[in-house]
């Protein structure tokens, strides 16, 4: 099977400052999907998601996992799955009624960009107008933001995980801006690691 | 005026020593201490000289509000002019320079302009330098003058060496200050568990506290400080200075994070720039001290009674030894008492004519001379103060009997107190005259979300200021740590007494007295505005240009004000103010750029190919975000070679380039055709799975918008493509199209340009190679036709062949996941390589669709209709579509609107792009005939061509008529054809 | 800046929208000829000083076109509602 | 009554204590009644009165304005005067407008420090280049001065800029108009007032219109915060204001009123000798006689009456600031403010008479509207008088919607925040 080429080709130092928490790496999201409907679109989307074992729609701004899929509620009509295997999303698709819902394979437009450790939150607030406190955007939560004018989607995966979903081209240059931001708090670049 | 360092006290280390430098002379100071405190320390009263007149000035004030001690700070890359010397931290080689005198500081021949200064009263600018003659050039000889005259500092030329960021930060409540008031609100917002970010622009948290002797209220800032900090949910801001309060809540903040070292550590950025969204602000920014206005109240040696205190308490300075202390208030009793306790000899002047008892008595006790009812009304000396002409004062502020002149060193002045409503004001709140307590309040305001406090809300005395920050959280005073009033005279809003200026028996000051001091605005010239009819506040400030320094009016405004009111006999509330802006002090340019800066401006665009094109040596250019190979030179060989090389390549053989940055729209549903049928003036309802249509749409008012070729992937599954330019226009109109007039089409859109890298393979051996590529499909004429497209598989990879051209030769787009581009682009490439496959740019690519004509950007310019670009033809006139009825607004319809044509040009040399077009006689004026938007030359025709635009120019075929360009002095000659210059039937394409 | 609540998002930075202007002009029908109706629908606005009903599309969040109440003096804000949701 | 200005007077003056200027203009009572009464002392209102007064004889001419007089949009702009304009209809009009400014001070007896210290229109891209010769091409076919300048020509000229390969969008090269340049705009309301006021024009400030008087369909006076006024005619010059006072007559406008920004720095020496207008990016700058640099940048982008602008502009100003000139990041910004604009549809402004008798609009200058206020006076002052447009403004009417007359320089489209 062949893997999708990495966006990020620069070749930045592995590291900057001595004592950093803060990892930073960038991978292929593996496969996202997105299910767009009309109407009643909990009725359209249901046999997708009841295939990945979610139930409704779920919330806005709610990360939700089962097993290895996620599901992003990112519009009244509008889902975005994503899932360690394709053929698990292909599934799902397969599910759907084209006259009720629509599905477009997302996973060549977005590269994943990961931000871990105690200062990830101080990195995030360099780069996002969003309030990453806990109290505020606990684990689980994700927020559809933009960072240097590109939207970009933010997923927090635990207290101090955090990953990016970002246009692929787009990719290189707010990478090079992350870590220019992340330069004066330390980090250390990490490979993909999952 | 002999300022000395005390032997102990104050908030300075005496345990290290640091070594300063001002206009080469060496300074001793200690860390804790301001490049001002310690030019004080070294009894160094000159530091700068005034805008207008080169007056000498020292340091005035002891912090934000500074007019008087601008400096160069720092040299080479790192320098900044006009740098407050009263909030520079001193450390070890501190280098600073003075401004605006030259040869020297002591000897500035521009001191010389005070001879004329009755000539160069307010505004006298606007009376003269408009010569007898006409034109402006008298003026501009002139205004080169006047120009070097004018400015402060001298800018340096060099890049910043330093970084910034910015940073967003969320807060429950905002506290901006951290004087008593600041710090009882940070207490009681920290008890009640709230999020808290408190920011004080000192690097030293306590405010006014910091202004009285250190041992009397130290023991409690420390209490207080270790609570806060003790606090999870409480943020410290220190070196932070809130600039601006805007709209929904939102304040920026600029930290000075090292400024107070001599270069940031590595990597270190030197400013942060915190944007803050509040829920809650308080406001707890202090009192502004006010002057005194006499003649010579800006000579050195003349300072604000709280900076002299400040001086004295924190920095252990003691700027002179017989001091006179002049005040029309409660406040600068502390500081003549102080002096006193310092050893100084004091004389208070009280310029009210009754003064309570317990305020005169401790001073009394000390040995200092209190008179009440008594004023200065000049300062005398010239570089520094030597002595002070006073007398008894009326309550017009005139002197009720002869001057006597006394011998001090310095004269600390009080002339009341102006509450740091600035940041409440910013937010369109107009402040109250109080005229009681003498000073604009903080009154009135509609934000609810914003709060005044403390000194900056009218609130005297230091313990009632910390209750009043202790309030904000419902806290009680009895609840915190007890303080307690900060010397004599801590009520400051108790019966000040304002009268602008001091003026002898005659009604006029005694000289030069001075309202602005940075601009050298004095009495007079506010004299003159009001009998000239600047009357308006807002008139007056700009006639004058008092309050538009550097410090904003900070110790300027009020005593305007209270100038035009006297002039009236009005109040100073009926004048008002002016209007209160951002930023509260002046703010890095730098700062709020943050990392916005150099190749981050913008961020870029690149498509998945973008390595391997500059690896293939492709010189790059620009296309919106995005970069795209412009060409691929050999070696030595320029743009016009290569593009020529490229262009007659593709016509000749094969050529592959990367069409990636299109946009991409998924357009998906059961309606999806009828929305195509809606947004493009042609017709889709027929297009079956398997074909692709070009398509053009139109903008709202019937102007074309863009265009590009649409697949129908399956039945209910659209692929649209629009043009790099308008990628992002298109979707978001399609949303807008859909979200709020055509909600019941059940159609999705979706970007997918990020999904798909694109190439097109274009030349008469496209097949060929294809057709090795993917030896399962079949390409033939008969099985894939233009405008049809098909699946396949190459190097593994599954991608979509859509064949349609753009160069007019046979051609093939195709499209892959963009994760496998380079794969495929590189497996491509491999393959062409015994079919002498090159790749091609984007300056070949418009040469080609040049000979084609097609019209790309410099066609769709946004004013060109169907009928101008000849593509009427491709509209629809059985349906309706975006634009369909404005298209036909009558001047649109126009026959004679230039339209586009073919241009043959004649001789060897090509036309320029915006050329103008003239018939072939006749004058060459107005706006001509037309213009040449897309020229090249055609390698294919061997000649130069252009496409353009020309009146009637469908019926002007044949004729002959000028090129010209003004812009290079040339004048061509071309001849009108079709635009379809190359193949027009199209065969090649269709092969 | 202003700060617009998002009934999707929550409440986000106006940087992370585009304005669409007016929302009480009504897009004509497709049906519509009459170039007098276009003419005020695409050239001509009420412009108040004060309340107005505007479109804001939150480009970079959920891309939802939203109508938002907000005061043109005073920049208050008022309801924000889904377009499609708000349209009468 | 102020007397004239020379340099004579300042030095008599200046011997005799400044005791003898009078008052730039005097502070009329509102008379019941006027032959011409203009709404909105800026710029153009004034400028309108004056050339009424002295071109066409009017006597009973009246300016209302609901603040201080130049202090809209006249008061707060960059104050960049170019004629630089391409579209026909648009090319002639502004070409006037700096005729008259070459010789305003003259004219007004008033120094509105009109310095022709030329302007740059940098581009960024081979087709920025393009669309720079066609305008050029069409300002010299028009016998307006315009010099398309190249990479090399401009580093030489304007050495500070960025040209290093750390650039993100690189000089091509620059359209140059030498007679362009700034003006000193308070200056600018003050000379119009005074001289108008000399020539009998009555201006009254602290005077808001608040609705139209009417007999019939026809307007025949206004209604103002102190009383009522009656008029022969009444033209509007409100600036951002069109929108609302026009619908108070029954008009809806193809303006949306917007705010853009302003920006100045502490003063310096001199270090930018010029007008420079950003390609990449709406910013420019240039540098006031007082060593303020004074920074320009985009709309807010959504309508607004609120002289103040938000930080999201702020840093996009800033940010093309120090994109342009790397050596201005240690500057400081002094203060910022906004200006409320008529936003048009096409971009372009209207000067016409209305639909409704009586009634003469002057509006839709968008953040063009400083340069053209001397012609903009002039050619309203024309159309009130004689009833019908001057050829330089015949194009300027609220038909031309309908019509299809285009006059969009940037070929925006109806999106007046795109303009
Ligand atoms: C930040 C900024 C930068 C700009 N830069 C430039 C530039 O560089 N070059 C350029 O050419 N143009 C520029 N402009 C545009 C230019 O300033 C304006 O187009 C021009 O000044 C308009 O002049 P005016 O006389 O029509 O309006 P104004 O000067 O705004 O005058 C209108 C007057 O009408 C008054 N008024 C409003 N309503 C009423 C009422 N109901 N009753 C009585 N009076 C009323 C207002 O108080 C105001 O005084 C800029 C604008 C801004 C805001
Ligand atoms: N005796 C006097 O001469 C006199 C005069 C005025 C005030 N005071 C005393 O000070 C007390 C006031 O305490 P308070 O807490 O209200 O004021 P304060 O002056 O003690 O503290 C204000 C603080 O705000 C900071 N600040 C101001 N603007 C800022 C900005 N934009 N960004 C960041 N920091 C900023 C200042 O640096 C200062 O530390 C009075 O009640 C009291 O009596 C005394
Ligand atoms: C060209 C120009 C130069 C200016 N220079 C200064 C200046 O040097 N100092 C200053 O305080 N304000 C300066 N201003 C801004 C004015 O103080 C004021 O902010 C502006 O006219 C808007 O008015 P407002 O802030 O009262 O609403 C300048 C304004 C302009 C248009
Ligand atoms: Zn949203």
């Amino acid at each position: 099977m062949l893997e999708p080429r990495s966006p990020i080709t620069s070749s930045l130092a592995a590291t900057s400052g001595a004592l950093s928490s803060l990892r930073l790496s960038e991978r292929a999201p593996g496969a996202l999907l997105q299910i767009a409907g009309w109407a009643d679109f909990e009725a359209a989307s249901a046999p997708a998601l009841s295939e990945l074992g979610f139930k409704g729609l779920g919330d806005y701004q709610e990360a939700r996992t089962s097993g290895s899929a996620i599901a992003y509620r990112i519009a009244p009509d509008r889902l975005l799955l994503r899932h360690g295997e394709q053929e698990g999303l292909l599934t799902a698709a397969r599910a759907l009624d084209p006259e009720t819902a629509c599905c477009l394979d997302l996973s060549h437009a977005r590269w994943v960009f990961g931000i871990e450790g105690a200062t990830a939150a101080s990195l995030l607030a360099r780069l996002v107008p969003i309030d990453c406190d806990p109290a505020v955007f606990p684990t689980g939560r994700f927020a559809q933001t933009a960072i240097h004018h590109v939207g970009v989607l933010l997923d927090r995966r635990s207290e101090q995980q955090w990953e990016l979903l970002i246009p692929v081209t787009w990719a290189q240059s707010l990478w090079d801006y992350l870590c220019e931001a992340a330069g004066p708090l330390g980090y250390r670049l990490e490979q993909a690691a999952e | 005026m002999t300022a000395t360092r005390l032997p102990q006290g104050g908030w300075i280390d005496r345990n290290h020593t640091l070594s300063l430098t001002f206009d080469g002379r060496r300074l001793k100071a200690h860390p804790g201490d301001t490049l001002a405190s310690a030019l004080l320390a070294n009894n160094h009263a000159l530091v700068g000289r005034s805008f207008k007149y080169h007056r000498p000035r020292g340091v005035y004030s002891a912090g934000a509000e500074e007019p008087n001690a601008l400096v160069a700070l720092r040299e080479g890359s790192r320098c900044e002019p006009n740098t407050r010397a009263t909030q520079i931290e001193a450390f070890e080689g501190l280098v600073a320079r003075s401004q605006n005198a030259w040869p020297s500081l002591r000897w500035d021949m521009g001191a010389l302009n005070q001879l004329l200064s009755p000539a160069l009263h307010a505004g006298f600018y606007y009376k003269t330098f408009i010569g007898p003659f006409q034109g402006t050039a008298f003026w501009m000889r002139c205004e080169h003058f006047i120009r070097k005259a004018a400015g402060m500092g001298e800018a340096q030329r060099a890049p910043d060496p330093d970084s910034y960021e910015k940073v967003n930060a969320f807060t429950d409540v905002l506290i901006v200050g951290s004087g008593p008031a600041g710090l009882g609100a940070a207490l009681a917002a920290g008890r009640a568990g709230l999020r808290v970010l408190l920011v004080e622009q000192d690097w030293q948290l306590g405010g006014s506290l910091l202004s009285a002797p250190r041992g009397r209220q130290e023991a409690w800032l420390q209490e207080v400080e270790r609570e806060l900090r003790s606090f999870p949910n409480v943020t410290v801001l220190t070196r932070a200075m809130v600039f601006g309060a805007y709209d929904h809540d939102v304040y920026g903040a600029v930290e000075r994070l090292w400024d107070h070292v001599a270069t940031p550590p590595d990597g270190q950025p030197r400013q942060r720039y915190w944007q803050i969204r509040a829920k809650r602000t308080i406001l707890a920014t202090g009192a502004l001290e006010q002057p005194l206005v006499f003649a010579g109240n800006d000579r050195p040696g003349v300072m604000l009674a709280g900076a002299v205190r400040s001086y004295l308490n924190r920095f252990a300075v003691r700027a002179g030894r017989l001091a006179l202390v002049a005040a029309n208030n409660d406040s600068a009793y502390a500081t003549a008492l102080d002096l006193a306790e310092a050893g100084a000899e004091v004389t208070l002047l009280d310029s009210r004519a009754e003064v309570p008892e317990e305020l005169t008595g401790p001073l009394k006790e000390r040995g200092v001379a209190v008179m009440s009812g008594h004023a200065v009304f000049a300062a005398k000396g010239h570089e520094r103060v030597g002595g002070a002409a006073i007398a008894a004062v009326g309550s017009d502020g005139r002197a009720l009997e002869a001057l006597e002149t006394i011998t001090c060193d310095l004269i600390a002045v009080s002339g009341g107190w102006a509450p740091a409503l600035h940041l409440w004001s910013q937010r369109q709140q107009k402040p109250r005259y109080d005229s009681t307590k003498a000073c604009f309040l903080p009154e009135g305001g509609w934000v609810e979300t914003q709060d005044c406090i403390g000194a900056a809300a009218g609130t005297g005395g230091t313990a009632a200021a910390f209750a009043a920050g202790l309030t904000t959280g419902n806290l009680q005073p009895g609840a915190a740590p007890t303080l307690t009033d900060n010397g004599p005279g801590d009520d400051w809003t108790r019966a000040p007494q304002r009268q602008v200026p001091f003026t002898g028996l005659s009604g006029k000051p005694a000289g030069k007295a001075f309202i602005d001091l940075q601009h050298d605005v004095t009495v007079s010239d506010i004299d003159l505005a009001e009998q000239e009819g600047y009357r308006s506040v807002e008139h007056l400030k700009r006639y004058t240009t008092s309050g538009m320094a550097t410090d904003q009016g900070k110790t300027s405004n009020l005593n305007a004000l209270a100038r035009i009111a006297q002039l009236r006999g009005s109040s100073i509330g009926e004048a008002g103010t002016t209007t209160f802006r951002p930023p509260y002090t002046p703010i890095a340019i730098g700062a709020l750029v943050g990392r916005d800066q150099g190749l981050h401006f913008r961020p870029i665009r690149r498509t998945a190919i973008h390595d391997w094109h500059q690896t293939a040596g492709a010189v790059m250019t620009d296309a919106g975000p995005w970069m795209r190979p412009w060409y691929y030179p050999q070696a030595g060989e320029s743009v016009q070679q290569t593009y020529k090389r490229e262009a007659a390549h593709v016509r000749e053989q094969v050529g592959l380039v990367d069409v990636s940055t299109l946009g991409k729209i998924a357009v998906q549903g059961p309606d999806a055709a009828e929305f195509l049928n809606r947004v493009y003036v042609n017709g889709w309802k027929t297009l079956a799975v398997g074909r692709l249509r070009y398509g053009i749409m139109l903008r709202e008012d019937g102007i074309v918008m863009d265009d590009g070729a649409t697949a129908r992937l399956d039945t209910h599954d659209y692929f649209m493509s629009t043009t790099t330019a308008n990628a992002a226009k298109v979707l978001a109109f399609a949303e807008e199209l859909l979200q709020t007039a055509w909600t019941d089409l059940r159609v999705q859109v979706t970007s997918v340009t990020d999904a798909w890298a694109a190439f097109a393979l274009a030349g008469p051996r496209s097949r060929d190679l294809l057709s090795k590529l993917t030896p399962e499909s079949d390409l033939s004429a008969a099985a894939l036709p233009n405008n049809h497209w098909v699946a396949a598989e190459i190097a593994g990879i599954q991608l979509r062949i859509h064949r349609m051209s753009y160069s007019g030769e046979l051609a093939y787009e195709v499209y892959c996941p963009s994760g496998y581009g380079r794969a495929l682009w590189e497996a491509i490439v491999a393959a062409g390589h015994s079919f002498g496959l090159q790749p091609y740019g984007t300056e070949a690519m418009g040469a080609l669709r040049v000979e084609k004509g097609h019209v790309a950007g410099p066609e769709l310019d946004g004013r060109t209709t169907l009928a101008d670009l000849c593509l009427e033809g491709f509209a629809s006139k059985k349906k309706s579509y975006v634009g369909s009825v404005l298209k036909n607004r009558p001047l649109l319809q126009d026959p004679d609107r230039p339209t586009l044509v073919g241009l043959e040009i004649e001789g060897k040399q090509g036309a320029n792009p915006g050329s103008l077009l003239f018939a072939a006689e006749g004058p060459t004026q107005g706006h001509g005939e037309g213009w040449v938007s897309s020229p090249t030359y055609s390698p294919a025709l061997e000649r130069n061509i252009a496409l353009g635009f020309l009146k009637n120019g469908p019926q002007r075929k044949g004729e002959r008529i000028r090129v010209v360009d003004f812009m290079s002095d040339t004048t061509l000659t071309a001849k009108v054809v079709s635009h379809h210059f190359f193949d027009p039937e199209g065969a090649r394409q269709n092969a | 800046m202003l700060r617009l609540p998002c009934p999707l998002c929550g409440l986000r930075d106006e940087t992370e929208f585009t304005y669409g202007g007016d929302a009480t002009v009504i897009r004509p029908p497709e049906s519509e000829t009459d170039i007098a109706v276009w003419l005020d629908y695409v050239f001509l606005r009420d412009n108040p000083r004060g309340p107005h009903r505007e479109y804001w599309h939150h480009v970079s969040g959920c891309r939802q076109w939203l109508v938002v109440e907000r005061d043109t003096l005073t920049h208050t804000i008022g309801t924000a509602r889904l377009a499609r949701e708000s349209k009468a | 009554m102020s007397g004239r200005y020379s340099a004579f007077k300042i030095l008599g003056q200046a011997l005799s204590g400044n005791r003898g200027w009078g008052r730039a203009w005097r502070d009329p009572a509102p008379k019941p009644a006027y032959d011409v009464v203009i709404v909105g002392a800026g710029g153009h209102g004034l400028a309108t009165a004056y050339y009424l007064a002295k071109e066409h004889g009017q006597r009973k001419v009246a300016v209302l304005e609901k603040g201080w007089l130049g202090g809209g949009n006249t008061g707060r702009n960059t104050t960049i005067v170019r004629s630089n304009y391409m579209m026909p209809g648009n090319t002639l009009f502004y070409e006037r407008s700096m005729k008259l400014w070459e010789n305003l001070s003259q004219d007004l007896n008033f120094n509105v420090m009109f310095s022709q210290r030329g302007q740059y229109g940098l581009c960024h891209s081979p087709s920025q280049i393009d669309a720079a010769r066609r305008r050029g091409n069409i300002m010299r076919a028009n016998g307006i001065d315009a010099e398309l300048l190249d990479r090399e020509a401009v580093k030489r000229r304007l050495p500070d800029l960025d040209y290093s390969p750390n650039a993100r969008f690189p000089i091509h090269g620059a359209l140059f108009q030498g007679r362009a340049g700034t003006a000193r705009h308070d200056a600018v309301a003050w000379g119009f007032a005074r001289a108008a006021d000399r020539l009998g024009v009555d201006i009254i400030q602290q005077c808001e219109v608040t609705g139209f008087l009417r007999e019939g369909a026809r307007i025949v006076g206004v209604e103002t915060s102190r009383g009522p006024i009656a008029a022969g005619k009444v033209g509007l010059a409100v600036a951002g204001h069109s929108g609302h006072l026009a619908k108070a007559a029954g008009l809806r406008l193809p303006i949306e009123s917007h705010k853009l920004q302003a920006f100045v720095s502490e003063p310096l020496k001199p270090l930018v000798d010029n007008v420079i207008s950003y390609g990449a990016a709406h910013f420019y700058i240039s540098q006031s006689d007082k060593g303020g640099l004074v920074l320009g940048g985009d709309l807010d982008g959504y309508n607004s009456y609120a002289q103040r602008g938000g930080l999201p502009i702020v840093e996009h100003t800033l940010a093309s600031a120090k994109a342009l000139m790397p050596s201005l990041s240690r500057l400081r910004i002094l203060r910022h403010w906004a200006g409320v604009m008529d936003m048009s549809m096409d971009g372009s402004p209207i000067i016409t008479k209305t639909p409704i008798e009586g009634l003469y609009l002057n509006g839709g200058w968008c953040y063009g509207g400083f340069k053209a206020t001397p012609a903009s006076g002039w050619c309203f002052a024309w159309t009130i008088a004689k009833d019908c447009p001057h050829p330089d403004n015949t194009e300027f009417t609220l038909e031309r919607f309908a019509r299809g007359y285009q006059i969009d320089e940037k070929g925006a489209g109806p999106t007046p925040n795109a303009h």
